[in-house]
């Protein structure tokens, strides 16, 4: 990009010292970020990572002066290039945004006017009081320049038009017309599939960084900020805890903290069999119970008594690199251990091969209505087949993983296999009886036995009954438990999911997701079910909170001998807890088998681009490898080939857009997959691009 | 184990809502005025000096006096006494008329929607019937079917209001039936009143408290309306819309007795607006 | 959008049909008898008895029904019981009045019902916003028949401005009407006002916290601009329907207030028609306003679905 | 340049009639208009006609062959003079010539011998088949004669002829109550139904030009709006309104308040014909439970003529007995009468009231009276149609109802107390008072008639089963700028065309 600027020496980039942010007034006042530095250099990447609660937007809305109404900010500085921005007037402040500053945010179709086509809010960052006279040429070289083919018709669509990934193209080339000297990007990827985020990291590495343009990232994933930042900055409710260029963070990380995060991101290639995830006990103080000393000391394993009585200060431990931790160099020098206890290990592999529950050529279509008029025009039939023939067996005692990107019909499959939206055809055999296709007509016996845990934690309980009143009705409906027994057993169910008896009384608002996630599971656990779906059920959760659940679940299962069919489109969630595993592409399985075997050695194109997509938490993995091109069909419009040929880098030609793919087995027997290309080709293929993995 | 936070107390819920009430100053006087209004309505007979349809031959047409605060009509009946008794009969019929349409609004439009289908298709297409017809159009018309009569003001209000209130609960429930906590429900094998009753209705309950405050305030208006148009309540019954249309005759000889009557009415109603203004103000920030 | 137009006009007759069959029942129920009230209070029997057989009042109801439909429908909408006159002719003639008295007042309460409550949402819980909700409030307490009266004492009798009559001769022209329609239409404005202004505040208030509003300020656009070329845009969206919504209110409002008025529309002629048991004039002029509603709602969902580019495109 | 001059002419005349109208906000008008607020007429065909608005518009568009005026007097109209034979059986009358309709058709002969012919028609039944019953034929003896035929002598009979409905109306007349084609001093020009109508002068009246070119009568469905139009301007005259109306206008500016006794009366009657009126002793405890001087104070400020449960008022000077008086109020005796008929308890009962004039104030006094007696009383207020309608007026047990004023009270016997009476609403029958109306009705003799009266009068007083509280005045009040107004006590018979600018 051809920008007019001084030269990156000659400027400071974003500086924050002592920045405290507090929403609330008087008495009531809570302080959301308190007493943080910060420096972002021009041309440098940041990451600023912290978990829910942490503050990092309140932080980075700071910065912009875009906090909203009801937040306090100071005391403190912010400079950029040496300019006050906290003394700012209006109208300072407005060249100051219109000249200097973008956000690129994390819901990028909000972020948008719903009723301006995309043109012409791309034309008010050149122009902000006269789009009309905006360069209609520049903005479409930026269209063109952040991956969008056809920026004519960008321009002229709204914003509802453009896919997910669109959006956020768009977004980013909003901020980038305005070649500002801070971007702050506020989790830019997180609501995006994540061959998507692939995409949209590779363009922020290409087009952002070296523009001199400083860029504050903020990421709950510790994962994206290591592919893509220089420094990382670790926020913990309101503070910075550790600050470090990213390489020494991720090798050699200082802070209890940051340790223990680290050590709960689950990673492929590392299943619960080898590396059992630690995480953090404990939740995250709110604003308004911060103690006075450390903040972290509540949960930290090297806690000690002065860290309770005095507020660390941030030392300088290396380059570059600053912790708040009285103890960081015992940790450095390996005298005490930073790291949370490990679980007890259950592993065994003794898992009988017995099936539990069987799918067999399982179609679901959802149609919508064409009205006569579609039919006189001949429009697309409205039709989606959610699921095609799937077929899917799962072990006893056994986890297996379901995975795939939005819109692969994960869930539907799901919601099918329970009965709660019955599939159109196929047939389901549970403990070796046939399942009726609706809930509603299976024997009370086998809707005990099959469970199902929810994706949200905030909806999966009746938000106005109390923990212990669900509990109960699930008991007593389903167990057949008694009356007067319910009360006893509940407390049990509480404490096998770490819960203390006095949950019961509380309500689903009072519970922190965690915590509700808990009790889900608690109510499937009620009925003394043999197999349970999990639907993305950890998928909302924080990382270190996430460790914990996917623990309790191995515990679990080992305790009720039960099997898990287990969805997420978190491919290192599956491949930490999963046995086996399936890939679902737009309702079709391309690729299943044993995890460790399809995800180290993925022999499907898709799984292959899937895998390659995912970030990892390690800057040495460097960057994903060519993100997979384009988007993801529109489910309507899906060919009679192969539903993947459109993307798949390793399309033969037209036999994969007209015929389906047939069913192939590879030779060891651990991959059956769906694609025209021989199994020992796609192993040979694969073989060299594989070996940096751990097997 | 994990620490359990600190957990408010189950009165809280409604001692939030109180202090939500209370916490602005119009909010709290309408809460206050309905509350002296609802007093009025409970005890006024026993407070007033005279019976609302007493004529005191002696004391026609007085202005306002130390025996007589609100004056008295062409008639000789005591004003304040007509208006006191008259604040009963319209709480009870705006009350009792918005009471029945809450609930048949609510039972038949959790069910309906609940289930779904056909039966959603008809229910609702019925109402959307009705709804097609201005509630005052549809009220003139029934009540020259039914003849004016209490009950028939009452009945006339509750069909008037089922629909909206049905439609307001139909668009929690679609909202709300898809959710989580509703499917694991129907894997319990939960029947379809206890989903509908247990699972969804409480949910419901918020927008509805605050859609019968302000279908309440309505209700207070049509039934004043009515009284006006002479269809409503029949004299000599202290009805504040009929005392207001049969005083228009009188503005000249005794305007107080249109004044206060109109003035009954309107503080009632704004009480109703500022009080239901404050009680979803409330609610809403419970969820929030 | 085709698609979309076609099921509203399918609904729209469906519950025009079910309103019908409603006004209809509901008529026929009505006490009194329609001959008797055609010929007055001192017709003898032989008379009532020729008149209802011409009438077709004594044929079943179902029959009566199909009949009136056909003819309403082609239409036929019969002879008044009260006056004798067609009824045709006389209702779209009061129809226009009505019309002209509720444009007036939609014209006057609308813009400035939107002005308020963008004034209020902008100043949010400062005094402005403070006073027009509180204003807003308490009008929407006053019944119209307690407005025009204080009104006409206000502005007739004590002051001597307007006339206190709104009883328009037909065929005025409008400018020469205008004075006597004042006071009504300043009786149903304030209510409406009222309603409408509360409204277009949350929803003003709704979009300023949405976050493209943000996006929009972070470009460096100004206050103002951002205010009227990104958020009225899309929060006045929604006043449409409210403003349809109003409409009903509004029809339901005249009939108060071209009674205190004694001004010659459909509301007035309704409670003649329901006076006289007028059945034929009772059951056109609800299917005029109920048609007249419904029509308001639909165009409003059309100009919504218009204007937003969602349902115009989706 | 043509369009623009034409344009901008167009436009003056449009800048200046808003001027003009603007000017005349508060609705002065030229004298030449004459604006009437009416109550809303319905029926207008003249053989149907009845409510006071209704006649308004027959009797000051077409003409009666003879009328009474303010003294009771016949006075002749379209007929200009008359004769009766020896034997009181033939009427001759001879009209007056060069009349014509608004139409322009010449009035005759042909034209009176239609008008009573359709009146009289039995199989018609019409409200006036009864009332004609006696005329045995109606023909043209001259080209400006006509001769009525009776069966028995009636010296009722020119008062018969000023019945409301015997407007003379066109021989080959079309759309009665549609098309108005009469001889009156105002012709239709313009009628909107439910909302006005205009009516132009006629000035080859017989009697002259009327004193106003042009007659607006403007529809109220409420009379306090049309007293708010005449304070405010846009009317001049109105006609009829309920007594705290008429108080509240004293001493408004420019408004001249007129008042005429009548022998109109609002009566509250209880049916005899089964129970709780067939009990006599129901019927002493109403009449002793009713405090008329007290409803004449509260309900008319005192304004009416107490009445004493007959229909001849003080107005029949020649017939009226003052002396005659009902019960005087006894509460205490009242309830013991109703204790003695078995309604110990108290009697429940459903009093129907037309919601129009003073009735509604007078059912909420007498509701008060007579609960204090033991009765326990509903009020049910209906519209006019409707109290008037099947099932209403005629059926119910307890009422409310007006009577208009007559100029003879003949009519009040004959068709509301006789036995079997078409509008006899008490379903009353008593034989010797059937006797007595049939000889007032037939006697020559006038003492002999006021006799049989002073008797009725006597026996309705002491045991019929009505109250008659009073006699009600009716009001008008007519801006400053007309004069001329003569108020009838039918006030529908009321000649506008004798009201001109001052």
């Amino acid at each position: 990009m051809s920008v007019l600027r001084p030269p990156a020496a000659s400027r400071d980039g974003l500086d924050v010292r002592g920045l405290s942010v507090a929403y609330g007034r008087g008495p009531d006042s809570v302080a959301a970020v308190r007493d943080v530095d910060l420096h972002v250099p021009p041309g440098s990447t940041v990451g600023l990572v912290g978990e829910s609660g942490s503050g990092k937007t309140t932080l980075a809305l700071a910065v912009l002066r875009a906090l909203p109404a009801g937040a306090r900010i100071g005391p403190g500085r912010v400079t950029l290039d040496g300019d006050d921005v906290l003394a700012m007037q209006p109208e300072e402040l407005r060249a100051y945004w219109r000249t200097r500053v973008a956000l690129v945010p994390q819901d990028p179709l909000p972020s948008m006017n719903p009723s301006h086509p995309v043109g012409r809010q791309l034309a008010e960052s050149l122009q902000p009081d006269r789009p009309g006279q905006a360069d209609r040429d520049e903005i479409d070289d930026m269209l063109d320049s952040v991956g969008i083919g056809d920026p004519r018709r960008i321009r002229r669509s709204y914003p509802f038009e453009l896919s997910g990934g669109q959006q956020q193209r768009v977004m980013i080339a909003m901020a980038l017309l305005g070649r500002p000297e801070l971007l702050v990007m506020d989790e830019p990827t997180s609501n995006l599939d994540v061959t998507t985020e692939a995409a949209i990291l590779e363009l922020v590495r290409e087009r952002v960084r070296g523009t001199g343009t400083a860029v504050l990232y903020v990421s709950h994933s510790l994962a994206v900020v290591a592919s893509l930042c220089d420094q990382v900055v670790v926020l913990y409710a309101g503070e910075l805890v550790e600050r470090a260029p990213v390489e020494p963070l991720y090798r050699q990380p200082l802070h209890p903290y940051t340790i223990g995060l680290l050590d709960s991101v689950p990673r492929i290639g590392r299943s619960k069999r080898q590396a059992p995830l630690r995480p953090i006990p404990g939740r995250i103080p709110s604003a308004a119970e911060r103690p006075a000393g450390c903040i972290f000391a509540a949960r930290c394993p090297a806690v000690e008594d002065a860290c309770r009585a005095q507020r660390p200060g941030m030392d300088a431990a290396g380059e570059d690199h600053a912790v708040a931790c009285r103890r960081w160099q015992e940790i450095v020098a390996g005298t005490i251990d930073a790291r949370q206890p490990a679980p007890p290990s259950f592993h065994d592999d003794d898992g009988a091969d017995t099936v539990v529950l069987r799918a067999e050529r399982i179609d679901k279509r959802f149609t919508v209505r064409r009205s006569v008029v579609d039919r006189l025009l001949r429009r697309p039939g409205s039709e989606v087949h959610a699921l095609r023939r799937v077929d899917l067996q799962l072990r006893h005692g056994r986890t297996l993983g379901l995975v795939g990107e939005s819109g692969s019909g994960k869930s539907t499959f799901a919601r099918a296999v329970v009965g709660l939206e019955p599939a159109d055809a196929g047939r389901f055999t549970f403990l070796g009886d046939p399942l009726d296709r609706r809930v509603e007509r299976r024997s009370r016996d086998q809707v005990r036995r099959l469970q199902m845990v929810f994706q949200s934690s905030d909806e999966a309980l009746s938000p106005q009954r109390s923990v212990g009143a669900t509990l109960r009705r699930a008991l007593v409906r389903l167990a057949g438990t008694d009356r007067s027994a319910a009360g006893e057993a509940v407390a049990t169910l509480l404490e096998s999911v770490a819960l203390t008896p006095d949950y019961a009384e509380r309500r689903p608002g009072e519970l922190s997701g965690g915590e509700k996630q808990r009790v889900a599971i608690a109510r499937a656990f009620a009925s003394g079910a043999e197999a349970i779906l999990f639907d993305e059920s950890v998928s909302g959760l924080d990382v270190s909170v996430q460790a914990a659940v996917l623990n309790l679940l191995d515990r679990l299962q080992r305790e009720h001998d039960a099997s898990y069919l287990f969805i997420s489109h978190d491919l290192a969630v599956v491949a930490h807890l999963a046995d086996d595993v399936a890939v679902l592409y737009l309702g079709q399985v391309m690729e299943s088998g044993p995890a460790g075997h399809v995800l180290a050695r993925p022999y499907h194109p898709y799984t292959e681009a899937l895998l390659a997509a995912v970030p990892r938490p390690d800057p040495s993995a460097g960057p994903a490898r060519e993100p997979l091109a384009g988007e993801l069909p529109d489910p309507r419009q899906v060919a009679a080939g192969c539903p993947f040929a459109t993307r798949c880098p390793r399309v033969l030609g037209p036999v994969c857009h007209e015929q389906a793919p047939p069913q192939q087995l590879s030779a060891d027997g651990d991959h059956r997959i769906r694609c025209h290309i021989e199994p020992a080709e796609l192993e040979r293929l694969q073989a060299p691009l594989m070996g940096e993995e751990p097997g | 184990m994990t620490s359990s936070p600190p957990r408010p107390s189950r009165l809280d819920g409604a001692r939030r809502v109180f202090g939500e009430l209370y916490a602005r100053p119009t909010s709290a006087i309408g809460t206050t005025l309905v509350a002296v209004f609802l007093l009025l309505a409970a005890l006024g007979p026993a407070l007033v000096p005279y019976g609302p349809t007493e004529q005191l031959l002696a004391e026609r047409s007085q202005a306002p006096n130390a025996a007589h605060l609100f004056g008295t009509d062409r008639l000789g009946r005591d004003v304040f006494s007509r208006v006191v008794a008259g604040a009963r009969d319209i709480l009870l019929l705006a009350g009792g008329g918005t009471f029945v349409a809450v609930v048949l609004g609510t039972w038949t439009g959790l069910f309906a929607a609940t289930l779904g289908g056909w039966w959603e298709e008809i229910t609702f297409r019925l109402y959307d019937a009705l709804l097609a017809m201005p509630a005052l159009l549809l009220a003139l018309l029934l009540l020259g079917t039914l003849g004016p009569s209490r009950g028939s003001v009452l009945g006339v209000i509750a069909l008037a209001y089922t629909p909206i209130v049905a439609r307001v609960v139909r668009s929690v429930v679609l909202s709300v039936k898809t959710r989580e906590w509703v499917a694991a429900a129907r894997l319990q094998g939960e029947s379809l009143a206890w989903i509908a009753g247990r699972e969804i209705l409480p949910s419901v309950l918020p927008a509805l408290a605050v859609e019968s405050a302000l279908r309440f305030a309505y209700a207070i208006f049509l039934v004043a309306s009515l009284g006006f148009l002479g269809v409503g309540v029949q004299p000599p019954a202290p009805d504040w819309g009929l005392m207001v249309a049969e005083a228009r005759d009188h503005v000249y000889l005794t305007p107080w007795s249109l004044f206060f009557p109109a003035a009954a009415i309107s503080l009632l109603v704004i009480s109703v607006n500022l009080a239901a203004d404050g009680l979803g103000r409330a609610l809403r920030s419970g969820t929030r | 959008m085709t698609r979309y137009l076609a099921r509203r006009l399918g609904f729209l007759a469906l519950t025009l049909l079910l309103t019908s069959l409603l006004v209809f029942v509901v008529t026929q129920l009505l006490p009194g008898d329609p001959a008797s009230i055609i010929l007055g209070r001192e017709a003898g029997p032989a008379a009532l008895a020729q008149l209802r057989a011409e009438l077709g009042l004594d044929r079943p109801v179902p029959v009566q029904y199909g009949r009136w439909l056909g003819r309403f429908v082609s239409g036929d909408w019969g002879e008044s019981y009260g006056t004798g006159q067609q009824i045709r002719p006389l209702v779209t003639e009061r129809l226009g009045n009505s019309l002209r008295l509720a444009g007036l007042t939609l014209a006057v309460a609308i813009p400035l019902a939107l002005l308020l409550g963008v004034i209020a949402a902008v100043n949010a819980e400062r005094w402005p916003d403070a006073l027009i909700s509180v204003g807003s409030l308490a009008v929407v307490g006053l019944p119209e028949f307690v407005t025009g009266l204080v009104l006409i004492q206000l502005f007739s009798f004590q002051l001597g401005w307007l006339p206190a009559n709104a009883s328009v001769a037909p065929g005025a022209a409008f400018v020469s009407v205008l004075p006597q329609l004042i006071l009504p239409a300043a009786t149903a404005t304030l209510v409406m006002l009222a309603y409408v202004a509360r409204l277009t505040r949350a929803s003003v208030l709704e979009e300023l916290n949405r976050p493209y509003v943000r996006t929009a300020v972070l470009k460096g656009i100004g206050q103002r601009r951002v205010l009227t070329r990104h958020v009225l845009g899309n929060a006045l969206l929604p006043a449409i329907t409210v403003i349809a919504i109003s409409f009903g209110w509004l029809i339901s409002g005249l009939i108060v207030v071209e009674n205190v008025f004694n001004y010659p529309g459909l509301g007035r002629l309704l409670t003649f028609a329901i006076d006289r048991r007028d059945l034929p004039l009772m059951q056109a002029i609800t299917l005029v306003a109920v048609t007249a509603f419904a029509l308001a709602n639909l165009i409003a969902d059309l100009l919504y679905a218009l204007l937003d580019p969602r349902i115009r495109l989706g | 340049m043509l369009v623009h001059n034409v344009l901008s002419r167009r436009l003056g005349v449009h800048i200046a009639a808003t001027v003009f109208s603007l000017g005349l906000l508060t609705g002065t008008c030229t004298a030449q208009t004459l604006r009437v607020g009416s109550e809303i007429p319905a029926q207008l065909d003249p053989a149907f006609a009845s409510s006071d608005a209704e006649i308004l518009v027959l009797s000051n568009v077409y003409d009666y062959l003879v009328d009474v005026d303010a003294g009771n007097q016949i006075q002749p109209r379209l007929a200009q003079s008359w004769s009766v034979s020896d034997d009181s059986l033939s009427w001759t009358f001879t009209l007056r010539e060069g009349v014509t309709f608004h139409s322009g058709a010449a009035f005759g002969p042909d034209d009176v011998v239609a008008t009573f012919e359709r009146l009289r028609d039995p199989d018609a039944d019409l409200p006036t088949s009864d009332l004609y019953a006696n005329l045995r034929s109606v023909e043209a003896t001259g080209p400006a004669q006509v001769t009525f035929t009776l069966a028995e002598p009636n010296p009722f009979f020119l008062f018969d002829l000023t019945d409301n409905h015997a407007v003379i109306i066109d021989s080959e007349a079309l759309e009665l109550g549609r098309v108005f084609d009469g001889t009156g001093p105002f012709a239709v020009s313009d009628y909107a139904a439910e909302d006005r109508m205009t009516l132009r002068a006629n000035p080859d009246h017989f009697a002259g030009a009327p004193g106003v070119a042009t007659l607006e009568l403007i529809f109220f469905a409420e009379q306090a709006a049309a007293v708010s139009a005449l304070r405010g301007g846009q009317l001049d005259l109105v006609l009829r309104m309920p007594t705290p109306l008429f108080q509240s206008l004293e001493g408004a500016r420019g408004i001249e308040r007129h008042r005429v006794a009548t022998n109109g009366f609002d009566l509250i009657r209880l049916r005899t014909d089964r129970t709780p009126g067939k009990d006599p002793l129901v019927v002493q405890a109403l009449k002793l439970a009713v405090d008329r001087e007290a409803i004449v104070e509260v309900v008319t400020d005192g304004l009416a003529e107490l009445g004493s449960d007959t229909p001849i008022g003080p107005l029949y000077e020649a017939y009226h007995r003052a002396e005659v008086a009902p019960p005087a109020r006894d509460v205490d005796r009242a309830r013991e009468l109703l204790a003695e008929a078995g309604y110990g308890d108290g009697l429940e009962l459903v009093l129907h009231v037309p919601d129009s004039g003073d009735r509604p104030d007078l059912a909420v006094v007498l509701k008060e009276q007579l609960e204090q007696a033991g009765f326990e009383i509903e009020l049910r207020l209906q519209p006019e149609s409707v109290y008037y309608g099947d099932g209403g007026w005629l059926d119910v047990d307890f009422g409310i109802t007006g009577w208009g004023s007559r100029p003879v009270p003949q009519f009040y016997f004959e068709t509301m107390i006789a036995c079997g009476a078409v509008w006899n609403e008490a379903h009353y029958c008593d034989p010797d008072v059937d006797a007595l109306i049939e000889l007032a009705g037939s006697t020559p003799s006038e003492n002999e008639r006021a006799a049989a009266y002073a008797e009725l009068q006597r026996i309705l007083a002491s045991e019929g089963p009505y109250v008659i509280p009073y006699f009600f005045p009716q009001f008008a009040a007519l801006r400053d700028t007309f004069t001329g107004l003569e108020l009838k006590a039918f006030p529908g018979r009321t000649d506008l065309a004798a009201i001109r600018p001052r």
